[in-house]
């Protein structure tokens, strides 16, 4: 049973199949993705307190639940690789980073852009979106820190110790500031909770869900390749898959 | 005055600088009472076995050995009965040479300072103690480093280009002090680009380009 | 469907549902776009440290 | 055999202070640091008194972050640069008892420096003498752990040459809890309410970062000593 596991440490094997999943997994999210935004946009019913400005969610959401769930893979795979020491490991959390990274940018700008109509204004610096601003910066510290490494290896070590350290502030920060703007500003007129959606809301919702999270899959794949060879220049199969 | 060395095994060490594949599946072994001397052009590597040999650098593949088992498993013992001399007089300039040892030294084994003067004063810089080391030339640091290694009283030295800086004095100290903790069945390794003449007989390690 | 100026409108939020859908699209691609060209570059990365490996006949 | 723990760490403090004192200059920039910092504020904003007993609790701990910061690069890079490092690490010490040893010196030396300045500070931003044991105490617990996140991000930027803004830019986000909580105790110590909920949290903060940033930081430097 464990060789299946055991293969995935192989470079050589996950350049193969990360190359044979992605298109499957941008095909699939595409499909899903694309079903979401119509039945999201034109068909839904609108929100009786929020009227169309509620179909954001469509997009926020996917985007923050994507940005919390990439940097705690990205954390994971960064374990694996200072525990391991796995080379794959260590691709796996550098691939990781800026697709986290993006989603979180994305979750910022579209809840911005739904607070205005809501409280007047683009940044009130609600709880939830002022994590999503945190961890944007510990996205920004993960991956300068590995930049500024010459040796690949000793910066993948020193963003994963980083990464590690992140994901362990990370409920600590939500709790915090939370607690904060429970005491500044008491509970904000209309909180960006998601509003009670019944089912005709909800389905394009956990369709963009899952369409973003296989999209994720895909996109990762495609940046893991990269980073595997990045880290393996050396090795004899680098040969064969440069010439293919 | 130097401890009974054990048996030192590197085994098949692979160590790679980025892309350099700098030390490629070195081994060497070192009994007690035997020195060896690291030669080699500059950049194969030579400081680097010196440090993977340490512990202070984990190799990519292969091992080191002390006593028959892997230093990772013995490290506390193992750090114990080693002195590394760096290519640099790791000393900290704002510190006297005397306060330099007791911090160094101190860490290993309690000592008093009478025992490091006796040191300073066996590397010919008595006059040095009590002076910041930020005044002392280089050849002094140099000999501040020596009576730091005496004063550890360490089964292994790993020395790394210990002649540098040292007058035909200080040369001849330094022979003396390595016969004599050969004699008490020390070992050392030694990267040197001069010869490394002594009494003992010196076995060469030549790394290749 | 929802009514309110049609659909293009949405209610008179377009100003900020459209913006937030086109530059979750732009993110999509971008991530796309940035995954294939770091893999190019990694491909010709390696390229060019095989040219070197096989100069010096290693 | 190599002496106890206890020694170790008593002897590291020993040469860390000896060290520090040795350089009376860099102890006193980052007290000067904060004290600069805050005359900032009254002069962009206005010296009306009750303007600034507004805003003094989160100056005083802007500038006392910041300033704790600037001396915090330096924690492993001068022994890193001169050869010490490698020597402690050979100490036949656990490297852990050299960087909770340094941590504690540099927190002695910079965290509760700023925290017997701050008095002067607090009254020159118009904060209330009866506010000031609070004020003191959670400035205390702050800064110190603020210290041990600045080891962990010391540790990891040691190796690289400009390593102090990226230094900055990797603990701070991690420093904002405890700007919230210590900032709130010091405006409810002026406000003359009782502090005790962000002083329990911000105690908190302090025990959970003293007892695993110093794993952390360990392994941060050992993979830039390796």
């Amino acid at each position: 049973m464990w060789t299946w596991f055991y293969r995935l440490a192989s470079p050589p094997y996950v350049y193969r199949i990360a190359a044979a999943f992605a298109p499957w997994l941008l095909g699939v999210a595409g499909a899903l993705i694309v079903y979401g935004l119509i039945d999201g946009l034109a068909f839904a019913p609108r929100d009786y307190q929020q009227g169309d400005a509620f179909r954001i969610i469509y997009v926020h959401v996917p985007a923050s639940s994507l940005s919390v769930m990439a940097y705690t893979l990205m954390a994971v795979a960064a374990a694996i690789g200072l525990i391991w020491r796995i080379k794959v490991a260590y691709a796996v959390a550098a691939a990781v980073a800026p697709i986290g990274a993006s989603f979180t940018l994305l979750t910022l700008v579209t809840g911005s852009l739904w607070g205005k109509p809501m409280w007047g204004t683009y940044w009130a610096w609600d709880p939830r979106l002022t994590s999503e601003l945190i961890l944007l910066f510990l996205y920004f510290g993960v991956m300068s820190l590995r930049a500024a490494f010459e040796d690949p290896n000793r910066g993948d070590r020193a963003a994963a110790l980083l990464a590690i350290v992140g994901v362990v502030n990370v409920p600590i920060i939500h709790f915090s500031v939370v607690w904060w703007n429970s005491l500044h500003q008491g509970a904000t007129i209309l909180k960006l909770g998601k509003p009670q959606i019944d089912a005709s809301m909800a389905l394009p919702l956990y369709a963009m869900l899952l369409g973003f999270l296989l999209f994720f899959g895909g996109v990762l794949c495609l940046r893991l390749r990269g980073e595997v060879l990045n880290r393996e220049r050396q090795a004899s199969w680098v040969r064969e898959a440069v010439k293919s | 005055m130097s401890a009974h060395s054990k048996r030192l095994d590197v085994d098949q060490v692979h160590v790679f600088r980025g892309d350099r594949h700098v030390l490629q599946g070195v081994s060497l072994k070192l009994e007690a009472g035997e020195i060896v001397h690291v030669r080699g052009p500059n950049g194969t590597g030579k400081t680097t076995l010196l440090r993977v040999a340490s512990g202070l650098l984990r190799p990519e593949q292969g091992s080191v050995r002390w006593g028959g088992r892997a230093i990772g498993e013995v490290r506390a013992e193992y750090q114990a009965a080693l002195a590394y001399a760096s290519h640099e007089p790791a000393l900290k300039s704002d510190l006297t040479g005397l306060e330099n040892l007791r911090f160094t030294v101190g860490l290993k084994r309690s000592v008093a300072d009478a025992e490091l003067r006796e040191a300073l004063e066996q590397a010919g810089v008595a006059g040095c103690a009590d002076l910041p080391v930020r005044v002392l030339s280089a050849g002094q640091r140099r000999r501040v480093t020596m009576a730091r290694i005496l004063a550890m009283r360490a089964a292994l030295w790993l020395l790394d280009e210990p002649f540098t800086n040292l007058d035909t004095v200080g040369g001849q100290l330094l022979t003396q002090m390595l016969d004599e903790h050969l004699r008490q069945g020390g070992s050392a390794l030694v990267v040197a680009h001069q010869a490394v003449t002594l009494k003992a007989s010196v076995r060469p390690l030549d790394l290749a380009a | 469907m929802n009514g309110g100026g049609g659909f293009w409108a949405m209610g008179g939020y377009a100003r900020f549902v459209w913006p937030c859908f086109a530059l979750a699209l732009g993110v999509l691609f971008w991530n796309l776009w940035s995954a294939r060209r770091h893999h190019a570059q990694a491909l010709r990365r390696a390229e060019r440290a095989l040219a070197m490996a096989g100069r010096e006949g290693r | 055999m190599s002496i106890g723990t206890g020694a170790a760490l008593s002897l590291l403090l020993r040469r860390e202070l000896c060290l520090s004192f040795r350089r009376p200059d860099q102890l006193l920039q980052p007290l000067v640091f904060f004290l600069i910092v805050t005359t900032l504020f009254p002069l962009a904003l206005s010296p009306e008194l009750t303007l600034l007993r507004e805003m003094s609790p989160g100056v005083l701990w802007v500038a006392a972050l910041l300033a704790s910061l600037l001396s915090m690069d330096g924690l492993f890079r001068g022994d890193a640069e001169d050869g010490t490092l490698e020597q402690l690490a050979l100490s036949g010490q656990s490297l852990g008892v050299v960087v909770v040893a340094k941590t504690f010196a540099h927190w002695l030396v910079s965290g509760a420096a700023l925290v017997l300045v701050s008095p002067l500070v607090a009254t020159a931003l118009a904060i209330p003498v009866e506010a000031f044991p609070i004020m003191m105490l959670s400035l205390a617990l702050g800064t110190l752990t603020l210290s041990w996140l600045g080891a962990i991000g010391a540790g990891l930027t040691v190796g690289l040459r400009r390593g102090s803004v990226l230094l900055s830019l990797i603990v701070l986000p991690l420093a904002m809890p405890l700007l919230i909580f210590g900032a709130n105790a010091t405006d409810r110590a002026i406000g003359g309410e009782s502090a005790a909920g962000a002083l329990y949290f911000l105690a908190a903060l302090c025990v959970f970062t003293s007892s695993l940033a110093p794993l952390a930081a360990t392994a941060a430097l050992r993979i830039t000593l390796e």
